[in-house]
């Protein structure tokens, strides 16, 4: 308790509070701006623009959630929609093609079945408790409880990490295996190619000023990456302090090694971080959370109990809490590097392919 | 004071977001992307202040990072992209 | 004393609300590409910083200021990379300026 | 006369939130049952995905209350609960997102296009074949 008062700036006390009106007016100006983004999105027909448009839309919904209190998600949104889908929709473009073949199928029978089902929805609301009102039900039942006690229970400030890792820790921990389940699947699809170390040296194709790497960004990737995973680092240890956690902090390491990637090409990448070691490392996140459930019941709790995992109940969620959040910070990290992995593989493969045809050296 | 200036970012958001839509060309779209993103991170860091409690500038700092990599992933890709397409036309 | 602070962290924040305008009226009205770069990445240098100063003169000296500075260098470091990256893409993929006045 | 208006606009702007959630979610709607290509109809689905997390996070704002995180001079809470569901969301979101997207870029190797009516057309000439 201590920690989160030292956390309030001194000299903020006398800033107004409670400006609801501005607020409110964010809130209207920033939804509208989602609208129009989406309606953009839906008429256009160059696909890397609809992408874009997609990152733009993220970025917004996430100041959205910014403006809804609800910072965990924001950071989360930002990380996922803006960061990792953008950038995976990026490079399955490159195989794809990037314009649309035809226009749209006829859009009457679409445009019909969305507005009677719109309707419906927009009458559903009518029925709905007005918004922000301190008094709906969705605030009643376990959330009093979670506001009231999680603090002085689980001793950390951050009320969402408390309820993220350890009241609900069985749904994180279902969550964590969805997301390596999604790396088994992607990897049964697409393959990673292992590193050429000999072979790109000597490589005599063609090189076309275009195709030569960007000197400036390279050395700002090569500036900014220690940066990035400190602070990736400081997100994933003061999460229970602050906005942040095992999930933005794997992001914000897959999004170092996707810069690196970015800027200095697959090859060095993958001997930067050997594929095996990231399969192990993916693996290795679950077996520590599940192997967190396990140490408990073998400590005489239940699965995911902290509190014996200490002789004080509170220092006892402490620890619980930062290994879990490690286990999930390192699976998080460790799947969507191998996932960006499989996508440029696939991309670079498909072009080479191509090209390849004319070529006489093959890739390996 | 703050709220002047929220409002002055919402608004050039909003004339950013126009060009992206616009566009005419792919780089249209990107730089106004990217500007998008830079005015993002100033409004979370004015709202913080509006709001009072300006301590979750993390996120102001992690939205400036995801901003810069999905620029340079746009770029990277696309410069593929034509590549490809011109295999495509030929 | 509070008054000076305020003062001047609002003769700070206008100025940025002033070049953040003109980089967006620029984007939106200069006739081709190279222009609107020109117009946003010159002018989203100078408002960031102002922004930042402005805010950090409110925030007083504690981690508010330590995190609003290192925004301020992570978009000095990427803002400019972003921009230098952007228009070498465009001007290696053939884009050329518009150098007439349409009719 | 001054109330009777604010009770509108009060009505009217508590439930704006859900209204833009429904014309975004039937936006993607529309995108995924409408457009041909595979890609598209992925990002319809994550503007459809998004909408319902604002839908969530709206249901658990409350007015002059502040982010769930302790502090000194706070009121009012948001409420936790829906910021963990949707956080929870989010991450299985960008896991199917992925297989969604690794599948199509299967299905471009396998038939050579991303067009749906175009692959249905080849996998009927396939099964005419046999």
């Amino acid at each position: 308790m201590l920690l989160c008062e030292q956390q309030t700036p001194r000299g903020l006390n006398q800033l107004p509070r409670k400006k609801t009106e501005m607020e409110l007016a964010v809130n209207i100006t920033l939804l509208l701006m989602l609208c129009a983004t989406v309606f953009a999105v839906v008429k256009l027909q160059s696909l890397f623009a609809i992408v874009m448009l997609f990152g733009i839309y993220s970025l917004l919904s996430a100041m959205i959630f910014v403006a809804l209190d609800a910072v965990d998600v924001a950071f989360t949104e930002a990380a996922v929609g803006a960061g990792i889908s953008t950038v995976l929709m990026l490079a399955t473009l490159v195989t794809t093609g990037r314009w649309k073949k035809k226009p749209e199928r006829s859009g009457l029978l679409p445009l019909f079945v969305v507005t009677i089902t719109g309707a419906a929805l927009v009458w559903g609301t009518l029925d709905m408790p007005e918004y922000g009102n301190p008094a709906n039900p969705a605030h009643h039942h376990v959330a009093d409880r979670y506001i009231a006690e999680s603090p002085t229970e689980i001793g950390i400030p951050n009320m969402v990490t408390s309820v993220l890792a350890s009241y609900r820790g069985f749904d994180t921990l279902g969550e964590v295996i969805v997301v390596f389940t999604a790396l088994v699947g992607v990897l049964s699809l697409l393959q990673v190619r292992r590193p050429r170390t000999f072979a790109r040296k000597q490589d005599n194709r063609p090189d076309t000023h275009r195709r030569r790497p960007y000197p400036v960004l390279q050395v700002v990737a090569l500036i900014m990456m220690p940066f990035i995973i400190v602070f990736a680092l400081y997100v994933q240890f003061h999460g229970d302090f602050g906005p942040g956690g095992g999930f933005q902090a794997g992001v914000i390491f897959a999004v170092a090694f996707i810069l690196y990637t970015l800027t200095y090409g697959l090859d060095d990448s993958l001997a930067l971080t050997p594929l095996p070691a990231l399969k192990i490392l993916a693996a290795g996140g679950v077996i520590i959370y599940g192997g967190t459930g396990v140490v408990s019941m073998l400590l005489g709790g239940n699965f995911l109990d902290y509190n014996v995992l200490a002789a004080n109940p509170v220092s006892g969620q402490h620890i619980g809490i930062i290994v879990i959040e490690l286990g999930v910070g390192i699976t998080v990290a460790s799947v969507l590097i191998t996932v960006f992995y499989a996508f440029v593989t696939r991309a670079e493969r498909n072009r080479a392919g191509e090209k390849q045809v004319d070529l006489p050296n093959k890739a390996d | 004071m703050f709220a002047t200036a929220a409002a002055a970012l919402l608004v050039i958001m909003c004339l950013a977001l126009v060009r992206a839509f616009r566009g005419p060309k792919i780089y249209d779209r990107i730089l106004a992307v990217n500007m998008f993103g830079t005015k993002t991170v100033l409004l979370i860091a004015v709202y913080g202040f509006m709001t009072g409690r300006p301590e979750f500038l993390d996120l102001g700092i992690f939205y400036a990072l995801i901003n810069f990599v999905g620029v340079i992933a746009a770029l990277k890709f696309i410069e593929r992209l034509d590549e490809y397409d011109e295999q495509e036309e030929r | 004393m509070q008054i000076a602070v305020d003062l001047v962290s609002w003769l700070f924040l206008s100025m940025g609300m002033f070049l953040g305008l003109t980089g967006a009226y620029g984007i939106l009205k200069f006739p081709d590409f190279y222009t609107r770069v020109h117009a946003a990445s010159i002018s989203d240098t100078l408002c960031t910083a102002c922004f930042v100063i402005g805010l950090a003169l409110q925030s007083g000296f504690n981690l508010v200021t330590a995190k609003l500075f290192m925004i301020l260098i992570l978009l000095w470091l990427t803002g400019p990379a972003a921009s230098h990256a952007l228009v070498r893409a465009a001007n290696t993929a053939g884009l050329k300026p518009v150098t007439e006045k349409k009719d | 006369m001054d109330s009777i208006f604010t009770d509108i606009l009060a009505g009217a702007l508590g439930r704006y939130n859900y209204w833009v959630v429904i014309v975004l979610m039937m936006a993607g709607f529309y995108v995924v049952i409408a457009s041909t290509n595979l890609v598209k109809k992925i990002v319809g689905l994550n503007i459809f995905q998004t909408s319902v997390f604002i839908m969530y996070i709206s249901i658990g704002k409350i007015s002059g209350g502040t982010a769930p995180i302790v502090w000194a001079n706070a009121e009012l809470y948001s409420n936790p609960l829906p910021h963990v569901l949707i956080l929870t969301a989010i991450v299985v979101g960008v896991a199917t997102t992925a297989l969604g997207l690794s599948l199509i870029m299967r299905i471009k190797h396998a038939y050579g296009s991303v067009e749906e009516d175009e692959i249905l057309a080849l996998s009927q000439a396939e099964d005419e074949d046999e």
